[in-house]
């Protein structure tokens, strides 16, 4: 081959001055708190609490029962009831602080573990559940919910937040009358290495979309740790974008409110997308079908239980006066109440008849699914 | 501006390429509904690398017709996202080679987001490329994956084949609720046809008898309707009366109006570019001999690309079927 | 640890699940050769969702079983990097589902870089996943994808459907040349089966008749193989003696083999889970019409997937093809 | 729908703060330049030129003969011996100072602009101009050229050439006379928005890969300015993945040197990836289908021809008394008759015969394609 035409210069030069250069490294910002795991509060230079202790009690109620709701949902799981549950355990701050800062005109585009925030934004428990016991599929109108449609694969159903973002960011330019409403992306820590979601950030920066993504970085997608996925801090991600970003306490829940008014309002100021990274953990198995004693101690999830959300939240209002026995043992039996009330939800479920499905995938069905429909109803009919 | 712009108002035809009947179909679509965005790689001052988005970011403005950073999973994902707030993106690929890293996009978001919410979200999304070969591209510019869509519940795949359809079928295409893959043939872009302004001939999803005839059936789209026109025109020569039908509809398909045709010629050829093996024709042969099988005289051939990666340009004539190709199918088919 | 490191060592069979079978093949490949490698999301200490690598991380160590980022296309695209570089791959997708966003560089890169090189660059990556439906998934958990990767020339594609069948395939994709898409049937992974561990019953792209019969020939693979067995056993009750051949190799496709059959009974009937329009059974029928025009007593058929998405999992029993869809199949044929 | 189970929180919570807290933004490091575009030296705190006034003569000439090349790649394709070209025009320091530093092991996984070095690694003309004739796809040994093959979609080889990378980290772990070699992995400013090459980043971090990511930024990606892609200097795109990287002026021969020795350093160090952006300019068409007055202006154009990267060598060497008349004379004599070589060149590419291409697209052709083949061979017997 080298008897051809070519310039062909040997490369065989090695170097005169090896590894001198040190690029600089960001400065790496610290973990906002403002709330410790004690329950005793904390400062941050950049971020206040803005609440009052009784709103903060509603977050504690909120925290409670979605924590309620996950072990029903486990539970149900475990009787046969669903076929599938993704716990939540450990994460309920998050949900709970992101949805205390949500507008009314927010959209939501979750990953597949926001179960608590679907519960929050007003999604009726019937209609999550169908998901898990296998009779549904998304049964519910996003844009009265504002909780959009879970999608299973990692990571795509980002790019449809910062798409709705620039509508959002578009009605407004065509009519000042338009709501204020801006849209809340959500992905875990495994979902970061997903192309999909690296081009959201793209797209978002571009177009500056009133878009806020907010990575929950549970330390664990399924077996693997965090550090499978980036060698450095996930908020830090955001900085290769120029999209601003920020480390919170998950399991803060002032910390994450405060965090997510702020992107909420960048947001709605129209000065683009940010980043906030939740730094918590999946105290559960990945899903009830994993068994995370194949790849993690049971130490390390003991450490992180110290670190829990209701708890120091609980700490804190009783601390200030604002939570007692009397109020804790009203809000057990509501959650009781609330459990029952899942348990039979998901008797409410009903499976659609199976000819349903060939209306679905269009507006009007082609001639092959009424020819496929037609066939499934008669094949019924001679049963 | 627009060569349909300047036309005399009362104007019921005029003459145009394939290209700017599609630019001439955007724009009416885009003055006909503000929901409508164009939105693509190069689409803006440049007007697309074949120019088939010429002047009209110039005339809607930046908002209306958007140049995207270089990433087609972020451009299908993020019009997705938009049409989930009432608008509707007309989505520019590059070229066939290039629908791929927005694959997951398309087949699992865009094509299954209405069965996924039970029919609650609509989707009006068109995605529309060039498609095909017979134009000298270097690799993964000459592409046919129609199969791959059409195999895909929750798309449509359509293709127009000459300047009328083009200019119709896009509007059509813009109109339907559901998302359309809409497949333009890139070798046929300056051809030029006469386009009927009034109305247009064929609803979107309608196959077309575009010659008839009594002896066989010719059945193809996009690229391939010309070459199986001309094959007719030349068979004609030789005393055989071929019929032509034009699919225009991959999905759904407009199977009535095919087994029309072949009821009445017994003998079916179907012809297309993409590779052969588990390929669009294929499925036009399982169903003809399905429903049709008394009526077959013949085996439904097919006349395809041969089953490797298209290859470099300077082959691709060798590669690419042909009026002969078509003619020995032909030959073959009435020896039976 | 291994059911076969404990069996005696002079055994020649054993009975494994196909998930134990396929676990044992890749132990028996990484052990001949240590350019072999295991490369996928979670199949390192956790032994992937479904188990199928377990303890292959312990006993080969981290640098030959990888956990890889959560990025299909990643994973894909550094395999191809890997093998060119004369590494063997065998990249686990952790769902069918989730081959999408690795569908370019499966179709575009893995499938094309020998025909780009012209001949030069080898790249035997084995890309295995579960798929198909049957075991209560949410979405995206049940694709049937076949067709997709037998239509893209350069990919090979076959299926076990049985643990004999897994334990041999698995071995003989990883000593392929070429790139291997490898279908595992998740629905049949717990199901047993006698292994012979002295030698392959076939080549890999061989097509075997799984039952003799003489009425009519099932045509099936994976999961579906199971399916028409049971099918054939309750024909046989009334009176019909159906031929069963399991494809396993769908490109290429062993059509000689498959031939042989329909010859000798002279119907057919394709049963497969993805979903019928422009799906892998077309090509079986397009090919057998073509071929057997005249051996045919009745048309191919195909029982399959519905023409919509797959449906939630209280339905899939519904959805999928069974044993009373296939013998109402049979019913149709023979009454031709 | 919200008379169904659900908790349902009205979200109507403004902010009490609005946008206060301001992230801290990475600092910028300057652009690190060697040679002023008038010729004359400069200081870099991190970058010294190694290289002697005969070496940067050396280059001079590559970097002319590149610039032949791609002439005449653009007068083959006016005269319709190409069918296409991409012209590399400006964008020849970067080519050629990447060169001058590689090591005789490395390996290059290039974009499609990257004709100067195809040459210089020793790729025959005629392979590469067979891809614009339409003739060939790619007929060389990537294993000894070392210049992997041309994939026409934008960064899907950004993750071959990380795998590569992992493999020769692997090769070394496993026999540590291995070869010395690492990758070097190139694209272009538009490309770096592609999922893939964010995945790229990804996997090259999370296995400390060997490999070098050199960005190429044109400032254009066809008709789209780079701004359409990001925000933010394309350097800093590395920091969210935990890779050092710097800017260098493409158009400074001795700048693009020095920052690649120190990345190839690094990885042959085994301290993992860095990423260099070369800020240059792409001064022809995207293509020669392409037409640039469509999206953007001559000034702008006229205005980067003053930082031509030869100019700028020549002007250097001549004050440094390393160049005169003669050997510019000598040099242009020798560009002269490259030129003509590759005006011959292009005659000696020779198109394969049709058939060939079934045996190319797996090691053993399979039934069809062996029918196929003999279907053809048939049809052109017939003729
Ligand atoms: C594209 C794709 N790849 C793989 C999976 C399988 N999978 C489901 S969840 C998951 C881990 C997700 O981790 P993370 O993003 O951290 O979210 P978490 O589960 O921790 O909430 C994986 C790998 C998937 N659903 N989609
Ligand atoms: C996936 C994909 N999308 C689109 C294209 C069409 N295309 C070819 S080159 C190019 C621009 C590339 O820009 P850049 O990465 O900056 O490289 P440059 O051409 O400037 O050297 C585009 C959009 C392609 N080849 N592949
Ligand atoms: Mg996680
Ligand atoms: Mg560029």
């Amino acid at each position: 081959m080298n008897t051809a035409m070519s310039i062909g210069r040997p490369t065989d030069r090695p170097s005169a001055q090896p590894g001198r250069f040190q690029p600089q490294q960001p400065v790496e910002t610290p973990l906002v708190q403002l709330l410790r795991p004690d329950g005793t509060l904390t400062s941050d230079p950049d971020f206040a609490p803005t609440l009052s202790a009784g709103q903060v009690a509603e977050m504690l109620r909120d925290m409670t029962l979605i924590r309620r709701f996950d072990t029903e949902g486990t539970a149900l799981q475990r009787k046969g009831q669903l076929s599938l549950w993704a716990p939540l355990l450990g994460q309920e701050a998050i949900q709970v602080g992101v949805h205390a800062a949500l507008g009314q005109h927010d959209h939501v585009f979750p990953s597949h573990r926001e179960h608590g925030l679907a519960m929050l934004m007003g999604l009726p428990v019937e209609r999550l559940l169908g998901i898990f016991t296998g009779q549904e599929t998304g049964d519910w109108d996003a844009d009265e919910v504002r909780f959009h449609h879970l999608n299973m694969v990692i990571g795509g159903h980002t790019l449809h937040g910062v798409g709705y973002a620039m509508a959002q960011q578009r009605d407004r330019q065509a009519d000042a009358a338009a709501d204020d409403g801006v849209s809340l992306i959500i992905h875990g820590d495994g979902a970061i290495s997903e192309g999909d979601v690296n081009e959201a950030y793209i797209f978002a920066a571009a177009y500056q979309a009133p878009a806020v993504f907010l990575c929950v970085n549970n330390q664990w997608a399924i077996s693997e740790p965090v550090e499978r996925q980036s060698i450095v801090p996930l908020y830090q991600r955001a900085w290769g974008f120029g999209i601003p970003s920020v480390r919170v306490d998950g399991n803060d829940v002032l910390a994450v409110h405060a965090a997510m008014q702020w992107a909420l309002d960048r947001a709605r100021n129209g000065e683009g997308p940010s980043f906030i990274e939740a730094f918590t953990y999946r105290v559960g198995a990945h899903t009830t079908s994993d068994d995370p004693t194949k790849y993690r101690s049971k130490e390390e999830t003991a450490d992180w239980q110290i670190k829990d959300p209701l708890s120091r939240t609980e700490t804190w209002l009783r601390s200030e006066g604002a939570w007692d026995d009397a109020q804790q043992a009203h809000l057990d039996q509501e959650a009781e109440a609330f459990g029952a009330q899942v348990r039979s939800a998901v008797n409410n479920v009903t499976t659609p008849r199976f000819e349903e499905i060939f209306d679905r995938v269009y507006a009007e069905p082609t001639p092959d699914l009424i020819a496929q429909r037609a066939q499934v109803l008669r094949e019924v009919a001679a049963l | 501006m627009s060569q349909l712009n300047s036309a005399a108002p009362n104007q019921t035809t005029t003459t145009l390429t394939l290209a700017k009947a599609l630019n001439a179909g955007m724009r009416a679509a885009l003055a006909a509904d503000p929901k409508v965005l164009l939105y693509g790689e190069d689409i803006g001052s440049l007007g697309g690398v074949f120019r088939v988005t010429e002047h009209l970011q110039k005339e809607f403005g930046e908002e209306r017709v958007l140049d995207s950073p270089l990433a087609e999973s972020g451009l299908i994902g993020t019009a997705i996202g938009m049409a989930q707030r009432g608008y509707r993106p007309v989505v520019e690929l590059q070229f066939d080679g290039f629908v791929f890293p927005g694959f997951d996009q398309i087949t699992q978001q865009l094509a299954k987001l209405r069965f996924r919410s039970q029919g609650r979200v609509e989707l009006p999304v068109v995605v529309r490329f060039p498609y095909g070969g017979g134009i000298g591209s270097i690799e993964n510019h000459s592409e046919s994956v129609e199969a791959y869509f059409a195999h895909t519940p929750g798309l449509t795949v359509v293709t127009p084949s000459n300047p009328n359809d083009g200019y119709w079928m896009i509007q059509q295409a813009i109109a339907t609720p559901d998302p359309v893959i809409f497949l333009e043939p890139k070798r046929r872009y300056h051809e030029k046809g006469v386009v009927q302004l009034d109305a247009p001939a064929h609803g979107l999803h309608e196959a077309a008898v575009v010659r008839p005839g009594t002896d066989l059936t010719l059945i193809c789209w996009g690229p391939m309707v010309r070459t199986c026109l001309d094959a007719a025109a030349a068979a004609e020569k030789e005393g055989r009366d071929l019929e032509v039908v034009d699919v225009r509809s991959l999905q759904p398909l407009d199977f009535a109006t095919i087994a029309r045709s072949v009821e009445h010629t017994s003998r079916a050829i179907v012809v297309h570019e993409a590779q052969r093996n588990y390929g669009p024709g294929a499925e036009l042969a399982a169903r003809l001999q399905e429903e049709l099988f008394y009526v077959m005289e013949s085996p439904v051939l097919r006349v395809s690309g041969y089953d490797t990666p298209y290859p470099p340009s300077k082959l691709e004539s060798d590669w690419l079927p042909n009026l002969d190709r078509v003619l020995a199918a032909v030959d073959q088919s009435m020896a039976y």
